[in-house]
């Protein structure tokens, strides 16, 4: 027929749709994408280089502001990591406290995820009320840390502080209201017809591929795979609750957002339990003053962050700084699937990948 | 393995202790079946092997890391199908070789955790491994971007996260904090 | 005459408001041109191709469609408004304009030319 | 040939041209969506519907500088971006405000690393500076307000001092 030439054009850092300063350069045949190449580094800030240069216990700061959707999950790594270098047991109070924070911290980054992801697709209500309801998740953070978005609430060998009495009525209040309001947003989304055309079929990528690019978290699961840390490799006390993983069929968008609502319920399920089954004692292990771990210890330490993998490498030289920090981010990964994931797809397709793939780029670019 | 190998430490030799210390518990060889099928199969590429908190830590040899990287992922009985991350480190006090590449693979079916390391200079290129895993591709841009640790056969080795024209790379030890005269440009 | 005075008083207000926008506009507004204003806008990055890109047909096919249909939805305004007066008479009009465009609508469907790919 | 170019002796006439001008400035203030890093994500919150900038006007983020009358930079500004700020600053139509939200963007905060921007007023003129980290969505709103008062006080009469 008639030969157009193709536009490039930059989806660029200043961009509503792109969480943050991605830029995407686009090569589009009219609407429909003929390459996708993200350029990433806008929000690098050196941070494996600044954590070569504290201490052990002065890094966990910085972590909270890679992640900044799940400051939680990012601390957790980190300081499970420290404790796996030098051999450090958490007491079980501790234990069972991390994972009711850490699943309401994925609560909290799928309400965020869920509210930027329909904006970006034009349903601005689901916006409101997901920031309703995570507003109330931020007041639960706060009365529990005193920060709304960068807790630094762990410490290497458990926790800083006790829950305040009446946090955990608070909590349970809140939970109790939660799967209301999930109803509510599935209400206005799942069956939504305009939804569904601009998420069904959009994105998808087979299992095979998926774990070749090393995706992991909802991103993986959509395509079928039931990879799960807190079930493969589990840590602190995950075992010991029975949840299940929900995984989709054919790996597009629409699969990966039931995911994503599905893990909601699924953390609810876990806090109940653990907030039943919290064992008392002490919160923070007897930990040296100054962490020095023998010159040559490396350790690597998992956890499931509500984006994916998140875990961190430590090197240590026998200092009592870290020799090497390396914090394995799966926004890095899943952002890396990108092209991959909008092969043939139209410009507004990759704007709901973007909030699909849940990528947050002070997380990509370190 | 009837004695227990004294670990040796790669990086600056510890102030050595007055007396002989027990070996750290942490250090403590775990069994792995995927370390043993590696050292039967690929046994002339593994250079050192140390253990960690329950993870073994491999040294291969920088022309086998293909063949050995090819055959953990598709041995049945190691099957790293994840690999998890991959950096680089500069460890200046190794003269010879001071860049260290160290790939951590982790295999969902059979949940085993692994490093493999690879020692080279600035110059000597590491063979890609994003034929394997394509997920090693945007890593092993980022070694070669914040260290400078060249890789053969890569697609596209280039600058991923810091500008284009940035000269110099920030995690080699030499390298200030805040960053060289030229790296903060002036702009009012 | 006096039926057309409201014409005419919709006709200044019409064509008065922009007028008058625009000049107050150009005589208060801070005016300070140069630099690199004048770039095009490309999400902060320097436009790598120009304004004047080649853009593909299907852009002005679908944006001629959507004139056309909307041009008939103005024209239902004035018989929405008279809706009794016109009654029966207006209804079958109607009706007939709706038909002539449901089956251009089919037309062009069948055409493809509303499908993107 | 704007206003404040017609050279006005500051008097009676100017005063009250100034009130109005600068009620209408100040009461529909568009920011840019310009999120960073971990402040953009207070700023949403602040957007949405608890704090809710739309009491101030400013509840509409324009996503280009051509329409937007206030740049707030939320988040830390790296070397790799800073040509971009400064070129978004410039595309922005006058009158325009920038505001530093957050000790990234006010002095670099928690990070002297190579690649950090230490603050960005080295790139563009900062009206007002929000400590915090991440500041909260009131601090960010009073910080807001402090904007609105100084716009309050501009003047289109002849400058004494010239504004940089």
């Amino acid at each position: 027929m008639y030969q157009t030439s193709e536009l490039e054009i930059n989806m660029g850092p200043q961009h509503p749709a792109t969480h943050g300063v991605l830029r995407l350069v686009l090569k589009l045949d009219g609407e429909t994408i003929v390459e996708v190449r993200p350029v990433i580094g806008y929000l690098h800030r050196g941070v494996e280089k600044l954590s070569e240069n504290r201490g052990y216990r002065s890094v966990t700061p910085l972590t909270d502001r890679l992640d900044y959707c799940a400051a939680f999950a990012e601390n957790h790594s980190y300081v499970g990591a420290v404790e796996k270098l030098i051999g450090v047991e958490v007491p079980p109070r501790a234990r069972t406290m991390r994972v009711v924070l850490a699943e309401l911290q994925r609560i909290t980054s799928h309400l965020i995820w869920l509210a930027t992801h329909g904006l970006d697709i034009g349903a601005m209500t689901i916006f409101l009320y997901a920031f309703r309801e995570r507003e109330k998740c931020l007041d639960l953070f706060e009365g529990y840390c005193g920060a709304r978005l960068t807790y630094n609430a762990l410490r290497i060998g458990g926790l800083a502080q006790e829950f305040p009495d009446g946090w955990a009525v608070e909590l349970k209040r809140f939970l109790a209201e939660l799967p209301t309001r999930i109803e509510q947003y599935e209400t206005l989304l799942t069956g939504n017809r305009i939804w569904r055309q601009r998420t069904e079929g959009v994105g998808v990528i087979d299992a095979q591929t998926a774990l070749g690019l090393g995706l992991t978290g909802p991103t993986l699961r959509g395509s079928g795979v039931d990879y799960d840390v807190r079930k493969y490799a589990p840590y602190e006390n995950y075992g010991e609750f029975d949840f299940d993983i929900p995984i989709g069929s054919k790996g597009d968008t629409y699969d990966r957002y039931l995911i994503r609502m599905e893990e909601m319920r699924q953390s609810r399920r876990i806090i109940l339990q653990a907030l039943e089954r919290m064992p008392d004692g002490p919160i923070l292990a007897k930990v040296a003053g100054r962490i020095r771990p023998p010159s040559g210890a490396e350790a690597y330490f998992m956890t499931e962050s509500p984006r994916g993998e998140m875990s961190v490498y430590l090197v240590s030289d026998g200092s009592d700084k870290p020799y090497r920090v390396r914090f394995r981010s799966p926004c890095f990964n899943n952002l890396q699937g990108l092209p991959a994931l909008s092969k043939g797809h139209m410009v507004a397709d990759v704007v709901a990948l973007i909030g699909s793939i849940d990528i947050v780029l002070g997380c990509v670019d370190r | 393995m009837s004695d227990q190998e004294q670990p040796k430490p790669p990086p600056p030799p510890a102030p050595a202790p007055a007396r002989e210390k027990a070996p750290d518990p942490l250090a403590a060889e775990v069994p792995s079946p995927a370390l043993d099928r590696l050292r039967a199969v690929h046994g002339g590429a593994v250079r050192e092997v140390r253990f960690w908190a329950g993870m073994p830590l491999v040294e291969v040899g920088r022309d086998q890391l293909q063949a050995v990287m090819t055959f953990l992922r598709d041995d049945p009985s190691c099957r790293f199908d994840h690999l998890s991350t991959c950096f680089a480190t500069d460890v200046p006090e190794r003269a010879a070789e001071p860049l260290e590449m160290t790939y951590c693979l982790f295999s969902w079916p059979t949940r085993q955790l692994l490093a493999i390391k690879v020692r080279t200079t600035a110059e000597l290129p590491i063979p890609t491994v994003s034929g394997v895993w394509p997920s090693a591709d945007w890593n092993e841009r980022e070694a070669w971007d914040l260290v400078g640790i060249r890789f053969e056969g890569h697609p596209n080795l280039t600058r991923i996260l810091l500008p284009d024209d940035w000269q110099g790379h920030p995690l080699r030890r030499d390298y200030p904090l805040e960053g060289r005269p030229g790296d903060h440009k002036v702009y009012r | 005459m006096e039926q057309y005075l409201p014409i005419l008083g919709m006709v200044l207000i019409g064509i008065g408001l922009p007028v008058v926008a625009i000049v107050f506009a150009r005589l208060l507004a801070p005016h300070r041109p140069g630099g690199m204003k004048g770039e095009p806008y490309e999400c902060g990055i320097e436009a790598t191709t120009g304004i004047r890109e080649r853009m593909s047909v299907r852009y002005y096919l679908i944006a001629v469609i959507f004139v056309v249909f909307d041009v008939e939805t103005i024209f239902m305004f004035p018989w929405a408004v008279q809706y009794r007066v016109l009654g029966l008479f207006g209804l079958v009009e109607m009706v007939i304009f709706i038909a002539i465009l449901l089956l251009a609508y089919f037309y062009v469907i069948k055409k493809g030319a509303l499908k993107w790919a | 040939m704007g206003l404040s170019d017609w050279e006005l002796p500051p008097g009676v006439v100017t005063t009250t041209v100034d009130s109005v001008f600068n009620w209408a400035r100040r009461s529909s203030l568009w920011p840019m969506t310009f999120g960073l890093a971990c402040c953009a994500i207070e700023m949403m919150a602040a957007g949405a519907s608890r704090f809710d900038l739309d009491r101030f006007g400013m509840g509409i983020f324009r996503a280009t500088p051509r329409q937007s009358d206030l740049m707030i930079v939320a988040g830390s500004v790296t070397e790799k971006m800073a040509p971009l700020i400064l070129r978004l600053w410039e595309q922005m139509p006058e009158p325009k405000w920038c505001m530093a939200m957050g000790i990234c963007a006010t002095s670099g905060g928690p990070f002297p690393t190579y690649s950090h921007v230490q603050g960005v007023d080295r790139i563009v003129p900062v009206d007002v500076y929000v400590p915090g980290c991440p500041p909260r969505p009131e601090a960010l709103i009073y910080g807001l307000m402090k904007l609105q008062d100084k716009i309050q006080r501009e003047t289109l009469a002849r400058k004494r001092v010239s504004r940089g």
